[in-house]
C-alpha cells in the first residue's frame, strides 16, 4: 500500500549552521501510526517541521500521496491534508478558547461542519467546553495542550504530525490522546507521532523509528524495538523504579 | 470662575477633539497591541495623508474628502508593502525595539521629502465652509469639525466590526499571537499580517483627511501627535479599539475643559499624566486591555 | 527549612486556581506535587516564589513569612525554580546562562568580574553533569526543546539553592536522560536538598519521591508516600483516571 | 588561546585611541573643526550613557535627551540662581538629575518594551511642556543663557579646554560601562534584557538592577549636558528637550553596536560626520532628513547587531570558515564516554 | 553678474556669511530673508560692489535649530573665514549666533532679533536692523486708543500670544500700554508655537465678548484663530494681529472677510524712503513680486552693512570689525524702512506704522504724518 506521507532523504537545519537532519527518510502509510523516539537534540521536531512545510529541506523530497510537494508551505500542505501539533505552547494566547477552537477550522468553508467539529472537540475535552470563553494564555499548561489538540482535530486531515502530544498533560488527559490516536489510525488517517513518553507510544504505534544525529538508527515493528534492551537503555529509557 | 455657556462649548469642542484623536489613535492601537509594532510613524502618514488631502484641493480643487478615494487605497497598499518589505524582514526577538527605530526612519523619511516637495510652510485647507457652524443651545458647532467627528465614528465602528467579526480580524490576531501555530491551521500569514498593516495604515489616510479639514498642517507637525496618541492607546488598553476610542474622547474632554482655567501649555500635559497615572496604577490600560500589560 | 503554606487562596477572575491550599514540604525530602491538569500546581508554585501574590493565606519558609516577598529575596532565601515553559535566556551562550544565576551580595560583589574561574568551572560542571557540557557555548534560543529544558535546570542549580521546585522537568525530555534526571535528584537530595516536583509522568514520580501531594482543584486531596498513594481511591478517581 | 597578545594588541588598540582623541586639538586646522569635534565628543558621551540603559537590560529609551536637557537646565539654574561656580554646578545638577532619576525609573521601569518607549517619549514631551510654560524659572520659550566659565578666554581656547573635558568624560563613561560588563551585576543586567521574570527568579533584584543602571545613565548623561550647556551657553526647551536628540544617541548606539564598549562611540563618530555632510550635501532642502532616516533604516535592516559585530564576525568568518559549534555525539557515544568518566571517578 | 564699473575691482569679492533658517520651523520667513539677502547683494553688485570689491554671500541652512546655528557661523568665520557675518532669522536663533559672532569680535548686524532679549544679553556688536523692537512695534495703536473717548473706545480687551519672544513681545508691549490706561484685560492666552488647533482658545475669547482683540501671531496660528473664532461666531469691534494680516495669501485663508483688521508693519513698499523705490523695483524684477517686511529687513541689515564698510573702509575679519562696530554704533543710516541709529544695546530708535485692510488692500492708518486712510472703528463682521 502505497504511504501517505513520504521523506526521502531529507536533507535540512536552520540558517549557517550545519544541517540538523542528513539524509533521512521516513513513511507512514495511511491507517497506521509511525513514532519517532531519539535524544533531545535529534532533530525529530526538525523531522515534522519539513514534513509540515515549515522548514524547506535542503535537499531530498517530501511526498504526500501521489504528490511531490517538496519545499511547499503550510498551507499547501494542509490543503494536501497535512496537519502538524507543535511542541510546546503553541495556542494563541490572547484569545479565546472558542476562537482558539473554531480557527482550527480556518480552511472549511461550510459554517455547519465548522460547528460540528467543535461540537465534537467539545465533548472530547471536557476543558475545553468548560473553559470555552476564557483566553487561552490563562489556562494552565495542560489545559492549553488540550486546546490545542482540539483546535487540529478541527479539520480531519489524511496525515497527522504530532510533536510530543502528551507532554504536559495528565494520565487521564494523556490516555485521550493516545486513545485519540490509535481512533485516527482505525479511521484510516496516517500519523507520525514524535513522543518522548517512548514506551507509552510504541505500545500505540505500528512502527518504530528511533532518530539519532539526524539520521534513521533504527526502524521498524514497535514491538521490535520495545522488546531490544540496547536500545531500551539508550532511547527508551529503563523502568525508572531501578534510581533509588 | 467660567460660565456655563463657556463649559458647555468645551464640552463640545472636547468631545469633537477626542473623536477626531480616537480616528488618528486607531491604527497605533492596530500595530502595537496586535502587532506588536511601535508605529512612530503613524503620525507622519497623518501627515502625509492631510498633505495629499491639501494638495488635491490646491491643485485640483476637489473637496478633501474626495482625495479618499485615492489615499485610502493607497495608503492600504503602502502599508502591505511596508509590512511585507521591511517589517517581516525584522527579527521577531527585536521586533518591538527594531520597529521603533524602523518607523522612527520612516517618520523622518516622510517628514524630509514633504518638505522637500511642499516646503516648511504651514498650510490650510481653505472650505468654502470652513467656518460655517451649526448652533446647539447656544454653543456653535463647526461644520468641519462634525464632518471629522462623523469620519472617526464611521472608521472606528469599522474597524472594530472587522477586528471582532471577521475570519480576516481572528486570522491577524492569530498570526500576530503565534505565526507558526497560524499557518499550521492554514492562513496566510505573510498576506494577513500585511493587510494588518495595510488597515492601519488606511486608517491614517482617513484620519489624517479629517484632520486636513481644520487644522494646519507642516511637514514637522507630526511630532506633535506622536505623544498625545501614545498616551491614548496606552490608557486605553494597547491593543483595545474601544478602550482607545473611550481613553481619546475622554483625554480630549479633559483637555478642553482644563485648558479654560490652565491656558493651552499646561492643559497638554493631561496626556502624560493620564499615561504616567495608568501605569502606575493599571499598567494594562483603563479600558479592557487583558494580557497585554506585558510585551 | 520547611517549606510550608496556610489556606492559601488565589482567583484569577472567575476561576479559583487555589482554594485554601494548606501543604507542608519537610527539608531532606524529594516532595512530589501531583494533580489533574488546572488544579493549581503552577500557580502555587507562583505563589511560593513570589511570581504572583496570593489573595489570602500564608506561606512560609524556614519559619519565615515569605508570603509578600519580591520573587529575588525568595530566591535569595534559598528557594529555586524553573518554568514548566522552560525559560531560558536566549540569546545567551548556555555558559553564560548557568553563570546569571551567580548572585552577588552587595554592591563589591556585583562588579566583580562574571567568569572567575572558580565559577566558570563549577558551572561547566553542572552543564556536564546533565549531559549538555558540549553546548556550553551555544545561545540557548539555538537548542531543542528538551536541551533547553536540561540547561534551565542546571542554571537553577548553579544557584545553589536549598530547596528546588521543578515545574514538570521531564516533559519532553529523552527517557534515557529522564533517568539521569531522577538520579541527580536523589544524589543532590542526598547532599541535602530538597525537592518539590510537579511531575505528570507517574514512573518517575513514584520512584524519586518520598512523599507525594495529591492537588485537585485548587487544594490538596491526598498526600502520603508513594505507596499510598498510588492506590488512594480519591487520587485514582481524581488524577490516574483508573 | 593567545590571550596574552590578545591584550597587548588591546592594549596598543587602546593607546592608539587615545592618542588620536587627545592630539585632535592640535591637528583640527580652525576652531570651527574643533568644535565639530566637541559635538561628536558630546554624542558620544551621550550615546555612551544611553548604552547603559539600552545595551545592557534592552530599555530602550527615545527619553534620554531630555535627561541630557534636565542636566543642562539645572547647570545653568544653578549658576544662575544659586550662584555655584560653573563646573561645581555641573556636577551638582548631575547629582540632582540623577536623583530624579529615581522616582522617573521607579514610575517608567516597571513597564516593558514598547510601553517603556511610550513612557520616555512622554518624559521628553513633558518636560517640554513644563520648561516651556514655567517661564518664570526656566525662561520659557525666551531660553536661559549660561554664563560663561572662563569669560577671559577667546572662543578657540574655550574650544580646546572643553573638546579636553568632554573627553575626560567620554573615558569615564567608557571605564564605567567597561568595568559593568564584566562584572556580575552585568551579567545580571544581561539577564533581564533577555528574560525578565527568569532572572527574578534566579534571585536577581530585578528592579534594583535597572534602577541603578538607570540611575547611572541619567548622572552620565546629565554630566554630559551640563558640560554642553557650559560649553554652548544658550538654552532652549525647543533643542534640549527634543525626542529627535533621543533618537539620534539610539541610532548611534545601535549603529556601532550596543554590545560593544565602543559601539556607541563608533556611532556617534560616524552619525557626527555624517550629519555634518549631509548638511553640506543638501544643504538648504529637508533632504538631510531623508539621509538620515535612510542610514537608520539600512542600520536596522541590515546591521540589526551594528558595525562593530558586522565587522567582527566578518573578520572570525575570515579566519577560520564555518566552524560548528555543536559537537556530535550519537546516544551510544555518550553512554560509553560516560561509563568511561564513571569508571575514572 | 557684470555690472557697472566691477570689472576694474582686482581684489577678491567680499565674502559674506550667513546662516538662515532655510528648513524646519522657521523656514518661511527664513526664505523671505534670503530673498532680502540676495536683494540686497545683486543690486549692490550691480553698482559696483563694495569698496569695489563683489558681493558673495555664502548661506548656511540651520534647520531652525539653535545647534546647528551656531556650527554654522562657526564654520563660516573659523573654516571659510568669512568677511563679514550677517544675521538669522528669529530670535530664538539671533541670540546664540550673536554670541558666536560677539566671541570672535565680529560685527552683526541682524534682521529678525526683535525680542527685548536680544538686547539684554550684553552684546556689543549687534544691530537689529529694523525701526522697533517687538513691544514696540503697536506703541502708535495704543496712542490712538487712549487718545479716543473713554465711552467710545473698546473696553475690554482679549490678548492671545503664541509662546515665542517675538510674537509675545509684541502682544504684550501693547497689554502693559493699555492696561495701564485703564483699558480691562479680559483673556491672556498663551499657546505653544505648534499649536493647530484654537477651538478652546476661542471658546474662551468668544465667551469673554471682549471688544477688542490681540493677537501676538505669526502668521498660520492667526488664521486658525480667526477661523476658529469665525466657527464660534464671535464678532470683536477691533482685531489686530501682529504677523499675519501682511501675508499676501491671508485674505483668501480667512475668506475674505478681513475688512478692518489690524496689523503693524515696519515696512512697506510704498514707503517715500530714497532707496526704498530702487529696492522695490530691482526686487520686482529680480523675483517677480513686491518684497514685504522679512525680505526689506534682510536688505535693510545689508545696507547698514554696506554704509559701515564703505566709511571705514575695510571689510575684513580681525581690526577692521571694531572700526565698523564703532562706525555703526556713532551713526545714523538711511535705510529702506527709513533713518535708523541705535542704543548702546543695538536697539533701534523707532516705531512701526499701523495697517488695516480696508476695502480689499491693506492700507497705513497710523502715524497720522505716513497714514493712507483713515483707521476704521468698529471693524465690521467678519
Ligand atoms: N531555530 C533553530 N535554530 C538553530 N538551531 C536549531 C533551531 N531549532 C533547533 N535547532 C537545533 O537543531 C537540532 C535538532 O532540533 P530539534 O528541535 O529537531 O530536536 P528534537 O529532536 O525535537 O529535540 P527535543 O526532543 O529536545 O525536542 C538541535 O541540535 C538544535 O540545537
Ligand atoms: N494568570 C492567570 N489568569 C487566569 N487564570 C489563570 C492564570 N494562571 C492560571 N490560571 C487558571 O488557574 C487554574 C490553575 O492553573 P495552574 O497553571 O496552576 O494548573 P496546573 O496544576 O499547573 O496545571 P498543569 O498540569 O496543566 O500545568 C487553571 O484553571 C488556569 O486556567
Ligand atoms: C551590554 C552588553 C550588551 C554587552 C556585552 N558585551 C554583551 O555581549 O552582552
Ligand atoms: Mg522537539
Ligand atoms: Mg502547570
Amino acid at each position: 500500500m502505497a504511504s501517505e506521507i513520504e521523506l526521502a532523504d531529507v536533507q535540512a537545519g536552520y540558517g549557517r549552521a550545519a544541517p540538523v537532519l542528513r539524509g533521512f527518510s521516513v513513511a507512514v502509510p495511511a491507517g497506521s501510526v509511525v513514532c519517532l523516539v531519539g535524544p533531545n537534540g535529534a532533530g525529530k521536531s526538525t523531522v515534522l517541521k519539513v514534513a509540515a512545510g515549515l522548514l524547506r529541506p535542503s535537499s531530498g523530497r517530501v511526498l504526500v500521496g501521489d504528490a511531490d510537494l517538496t519545499g511547499a508551505g503550510p498551507q499547501k500542505m494542509l490543503a494536501a491534508g497535512v496537519a502538524l501539533v507543535l511542541q510546546g505552547h503553541s495556542v494563541f494566547r490572547e484569545m479565546t478558547v472558542a476562537e482558539n477552537v473554531l480557527l482550527g477550522g480556518y480552511t472549511i468553508k461550510d459554517k455547519a461542519r465548522v460547528a460540528e467539529r467543535a461540537a465534537f472537540v467539545r465533548d472530547l475535552f471536557p476543558v475545553v467546553a468548560q473553559r470555552w470563553g476564557s483566553l487561552a494564555g490563562l489556562l494552565s499548561g495542560g489545559q492549553q495542550k488540550q486546546v490545542e489538540f482540539a483546535r487540529s482535530l478541527m479539520v480531519d486531515p489524511k496525515v497527522v504530525l504530532l510533536d510530543e502530544p502528551s507532554m504536559g498533560l495528565d494520565p487521564k488527559a494523556t490516555s485521550t490522546i493516545f486513545e485519540q490516536v490509535a481512533r485516527m489510525r482505525d479511521a484510516g488517517t496516517a500519523v507520525l507521532l514524535v513522543e518522548q513518553n517512548a514506551r507509552r507510544a510504541l505500545q500505540t504505534a505500528d512502527i518504530g523509528c528511533v532518530l539519532d544525529l539526524g539520521r534513521v538508527h533504527v526502524s521498524g515493528p514497535a514491538a521490535e524495538l520495545l522488546a531490544d534492551p540496547q536500545l531500551g537503555e539508550l532511547y527508551l529509557g529503563g523502568k525508572p523504579t531501578h534510581i533509588r | 470662575m467660567p460660565s456655563g455657556g463657556l463649559v458647555f462649548q468645551s464640552v463640545i469642542l472636547g468631545l469633537l477633539l477626542g473623536g477626531l484623536y480616537a480616528l488618528l489613535a486607531a491604527g497605533l492601537t492596530l500595530y502595537f497591541g496586535i502587532m506588536r509594532v511601535v508605529m512612530i510613524a503613524h503620525s507622519a502618514f497623518l501627515i502625509l495623508a492631510a498633505y495629499l488631502a491639501w494638495w488635491s484641493h490646491e491643485r485640483l480643487g476637489t473637496d478633501p474628502l474626495l482625495s479618499m478615494i485615492v489615499t485610502v487605497p493607497l495608503f492600504f497598499g503602502a502599508g502591505v508593502l511596508f509590512q511585507r518589505l521591511l517589517l517581516s524582514r525584522l527579527r521577531p526577538i527585536t521586533l518591538t525595539m527594531m520597529s521603533v527605530l524602523l518607523t522612527f526612519a520612516v517618520a523622518l523619511i516622510i517628514e524630509g521629502l514633504l518638505g522637500y516637495a511642499f516646503t516648511g510652510t504651514q498650510r490650510r485647507i481653505q472650505l468654502s465652509y470652513g467656518s460655517a457652524s451649526i448652533g446647539l443651545f447656544g454653543a456653535r458647532i463647526a461644520v468641519v469639525k462634525l464632518i471629522a467627528f462623523g469620519l472617526a465614528v464611521v472608521a472606528l465602528g469599522g474597524l472594530y466590526l472587522l477586528m471582532k467579526r471577521t475570519t480576516f480580524g481572528w486570522a491577524l490576531r492569530a498570526t500576530i499571537q503565534h505565526g507558526d501555530a497560524a499557518r499550521l491551521v492554514g492562513i496566510d500569514t505573510d498576506r494577513v499580517a500585511g493587510y494588518g498593516f495595510g488597515l492601519g495604515l488606511a486608517t491614517a489616510a482617513v484620519g489624517g483627511t479629517a484632520l486636513s479639514l481644520d487644522t494646519t498642517i507642516y511637514p514637522s507637525l507630526h511630532w506633535h501627535w506622536i505623544g498625545p496618541l501614545m498616551a491614548i492607546i496606552v490608557v486605553g488598553g494597547l491593543g483595545s479599539v474601544p478602550g482607545a476610542a473611550a481613553a481619546a474622547v475622554l483625554l480630549g474632554l479633559m483637555q478642553s475643559l482644563l485648558q479654560i482655567p490652565m491656558g493651552t501649555t499646561w492643559a497638554q500635559t493631561i496626556f502624560y499624566l493620564a499615561l504616567f497615572a495608568t501605569l502606575a496604577f493599571r499598567p494594562q490600560g483603563f479600558f479592557g486591555g487583558r494580557l497585554a500589560q506585558r510585551f | 527549612m520547611t517549606l510550608e503554606s496556610r489556606d492559601v487562596r488565589k482567583a484569577f477572575g472567575g476561576v479559583v486556581a487555589l482554594d485554601g491550599a494548606t501543604v507542608s514540604f519537610r527539608p531532606g525530602r524529594v516532595n512530589a506535587l501531583i494533580g489533574p491538569n488546572g488544579s493549581g500546581k503552577t500557580t502555587f508554585f507562583n505563589c511560593v516564589t513570589g511570581m504572583i501574590r496570593a489573595d489570602s493565606g500564608r506561606i512560609t519558609y524556614a519559619g519565615q513569612d515569605i508570603t509578600r516577598k519580591a520573587p529575588h529575596a525568595i530566591a535569595r532565601a534559598g528557594v529555586g525554580r524553573t518554568f514548566q515553559l522552560c525559560r531560558v535566556f536566549p540569546r545567551m551562550s548556555a555558559l553564560d546562562n548557568v553563570l546569571a544565576a551567580v548572585r552577588p551580595a552587595g554592591l563589591a560583589g556585583g562588579l566583580r568580574g562574571a567568569r572567575r574561574r572558580g565559577e566558570v568551572d563549577r558551572a561547566r560542571g553542572w552543564l556536564t553533569r546533565l549531559g549538555i557540557e558540549h553546548l556550553a557555548d551555544v545561545e540557548a534560543r539555538n537548542m531543542s526543546w528538551g536541551q533547553q529544558k536540561l540547561l534551565e535546570l542546571a542554571g537553577v542549580l548553579m544557584g545553589e539553592p536549598d530547596t528546588v521546585l521543578l515545574d514538570e522537568p521531564a516533559g519532553g525530555v529523552n527517557p534515557a536522560l529522564l533517568d539521569r534526571i531522577g538520579t541527580l535528584v536523589r544524589e543532590l537530595n542526598a547532599e541535602g536538598r530538597t525537592f518539590v516536583i510537579v511531575e505528570h509522568n507517574m514512573d518517575l514520580v513514584m520512584a524519586i519521591s518520598d512523599h507525594i501531594v495529591v492537588f485537585d482543584r485548587g487544594r490538596p486531596i491526598a498526600e502520603g508516600p508513594p505507596s499510598l498513594i498510588r492506590t488512594d481511591e480519591r487520587v485514582l478517581g481524581a488524577y490516574l483516571g483508573v | 588561546m593567545p590571550s596574552a597578545s590578545r591584550r597587548v594588541l588591546t592594549g596598543l588598540g587602546l593607546a592608539a585611541l587615545a592618542a588620536a582623541v587627545l592630539s585632535f586639538p592640535s591637528l583640527a586646522p580652525n576652531p570651527y573643526i574643533l568644535s565639530a569635534g566637541i559635538v561628536v565628543l558630546n554624542f558620544a558621551v551621550l550615546s555612551t550613557s544611553w548604552n547603559f540603559v539600552g545595551g545592557f537590560t534592552g530599555y530602550i529609551s527615545l527619553g534620554h535627551g531630555a535627561l541630557a536637557g534636565l542636566g543642562g537646565y539645572g547647570t545653568a539654574l544653578l549658576v544662575t540662581r544659586a550662584g555655584l561656580p560653573s563646573f561645581v554646578a555641573c556636577a551638582v545638577a548631575a547629582l540632582l538629575v540623577a536623583a530624579l532619576a529615581v522616582p522617573i525609573g521607579l514610575a517608567a521601569l516597571r513597564v516593558r518594551g514598547a510601553s517603556f518607549v511610550i513612557v520616555s517619549i512622554a518624559l521628553v514631551l513633558i518636560l517640554l511642556l513644563v520648561f516651556q510654560s514655567w517661564a518664570a524659572v526656566t525662561g520659557g520659550s525666551r531660553g536661559l543663557v549660561v554664563p560663561r566659565p572662563f569669560p577671559g578666554l577667546l572662543r578657540p581656547e574655550h574650544h580646546r579646554v572643553f573638546y579636553y573635558l568632554f573627553a575626560a568624560l567620554l573615558a569615564l563613561a567608557l571605564l564605567a560601562w567597561w568595568l559593568i560588563d564584566r562584572s556580575r551585576f552585568g551579567l545580571g543586567l544581561k539577564a533581564i534584557r533577555e528574560d525578565e521574570d527568569k532572572a527574578e527568579a534566579l534571585g536577581t533584584p530585578t528592579l534594583a538592577y535597572k534602577l541603578i543602571v538607570f540611575v547611572i545613565s541619567a548622572g552620565f548623561t546629565a554630566l554630559a549636558g551640563g558640560l554642553y550647556a557650559l560649553w554652548f551657553g544658550d538654552l532652549d526647551p525647543v533643542f534640549q528637550f527634543s525626542i529627535l536628540t533621543g533618537c539620534y544617541l539610539v541610532l548611534m548606539a545601535l549603529l556601532g553596536g550596543v554590545r560593544n564598549l565602543f559601539g556607541p562611540f563608533t556611532g556617534a563618530l560616524i552619525v557626527g560626520v555624517a550629519l555634518e555632510y549631509f548638511k553640506g550635501r543638501f544643504g538648504n532642502t529637508p533632504l538631510h532628513l531623508v539621509a538620515t532616516g535612510l542610514l537608520l533604516g539600512l542600520v536596522v535592516m541590515f546591521m540589526p547587531d551594528g558595525i562593530l559585530p558586522a565587522l567582527g564576525g566578518l573578520w572570525r568568518r575570515l579566519r577560520r570558515n564555518q566552524q560548528s559549534s555543536i559537537r556530535e555525539v550519537t546516544a551510544a557515544e555518550l553512554r560509553d564516554e560516560r561509563e568511561r568518566e564513571g569508571a575514572g571517578r | 553678474d557684470d555690472g557697472g564699473d566691477g570689472g576694474q575691482a582686482s581684489d577678491d569679492p567680499i565674502v559674506v556669511g550667513i546662516s538662515l533658517p532655510l528648513t524646519g520651523d522657521f523656514s518661511e520667513p527664513g526664505k523671505g530673508v534670503q530673498e532680502g539677502y540676495e536683494a540686497w547683494a545683486k543690486i549692490t553688485n550691480d553698482k559696483g560692489g563694495l569698496l569695489g570689491r563683489q558681493i558673495e554671500l555664502k548661506i548656511l541652512d540651520d534647520q531652525s535649530n539653535a545647534d546647528r546655528v551656531v556650527a554654522d557661523y562657526e564654520q563660516l568665520i573659523g573654516s571659510d573665514k568669512v568677511d563679514l557675518v550677517v544675521g538669522p532669522f528669529s530670535t530664538r536663533l539671533v541670540v546664540p549666533s550673536a554670541r558666536v559672532a560677539e566671541e570672535y569680535g565680529m560685527l552683526f548686524v541682524e534682521p529678525a532679533g526683535a525680542a527685548k532679549e536680544v538686547f539684554e544679553q550684553g552684546f556689543k556688536n549687534l544691530f537689529y536692523a529694523a525701526p522697533a523692537v517687538a513691544n514696540d512695534h503697536y506703541n502708535h495703536l495704543a496712542e490712538y486708543l487712549i487718545a479716543m473717548p473713554p465711552d467710545k473706545r473698546p473696553q475690554t480687551v482679549a490678548y492671545a500670544a503664541m509662546d515665542d519672544p517675538f510674537a509675545q513681545g509684541t502682544a504684550y508691549g501693547l497689554k502693559a500700554k493699555l492696561e495701564a490706561a485703564g483699558f480691562k484685560t479680559v483673556v491672556d492666552e498663551v499657546y505653544p508655537p505648534n499649536t493647530t488647533d484654537f477651538g478652546s482658545i476661542a471658546a474662551k475669547i468668544a465667551a469673554s465678548k471682549a471688544d477688542m482683540l490681540v493677537g501676538g501671531s505669526q502668521y498660520q496660528d492667526g488664521v486658525n484663530l480667526i477661523v476658529a473664532l469665525q466657527q464660534l461666531a464671535y464678532q470683536p469691534k477691533l482685531a489686530a494681529f501682529s504677523g499675519a494680516p501682511t501675508n499676501p495669501e491671508f485674505a483668501k485663508a480667512i475668506g475674505n472677510k478681513t475688512e478692518g483688521v489690524l496689523s503693524p508693519t515696519g515696512y512697506t513698499p510704498g514707503a517715500p524712503y530714497e532707496s526704498n523705490k530702487e529696492f522695490v523695483e530691482k526686487f520686482k524684477a529680480q523675483f517677480g513680486k513686491e518684497p514685504e517686511e522679512d525680505q526689506a529687513n534682510a536688505y535693510t541689515t545689508g545696507q547698514v552693512v554696506a554704509a559701515a564698510v564703505t566709511a571705514a573702509g575695510c571689510a575684513e575679519q580681525g581690526d577692521c570689525q571694531k572700526k565698523l562696530v564703532d562706525w555703526v554704533h556713532a551713526n545714523k543710516v538711511e535705510t529702506v524702512v527709513g533713518p535708523l541709529s541705535w542704543d548702546a544695546a543695538g536697539k533701534p530708535q523707532g516705531a512701526h506704522m499701523i495697517q488695516q485692510w480696508l476695502g480689499g488692500s491693506i492700507k497705513i492708518v497710523l502715524p497720522e504724518p505716513v497714514k493712507e486712510a483713515d483707521l476704521l472703528y468698529p471693524k465690521p463682521a467678519w
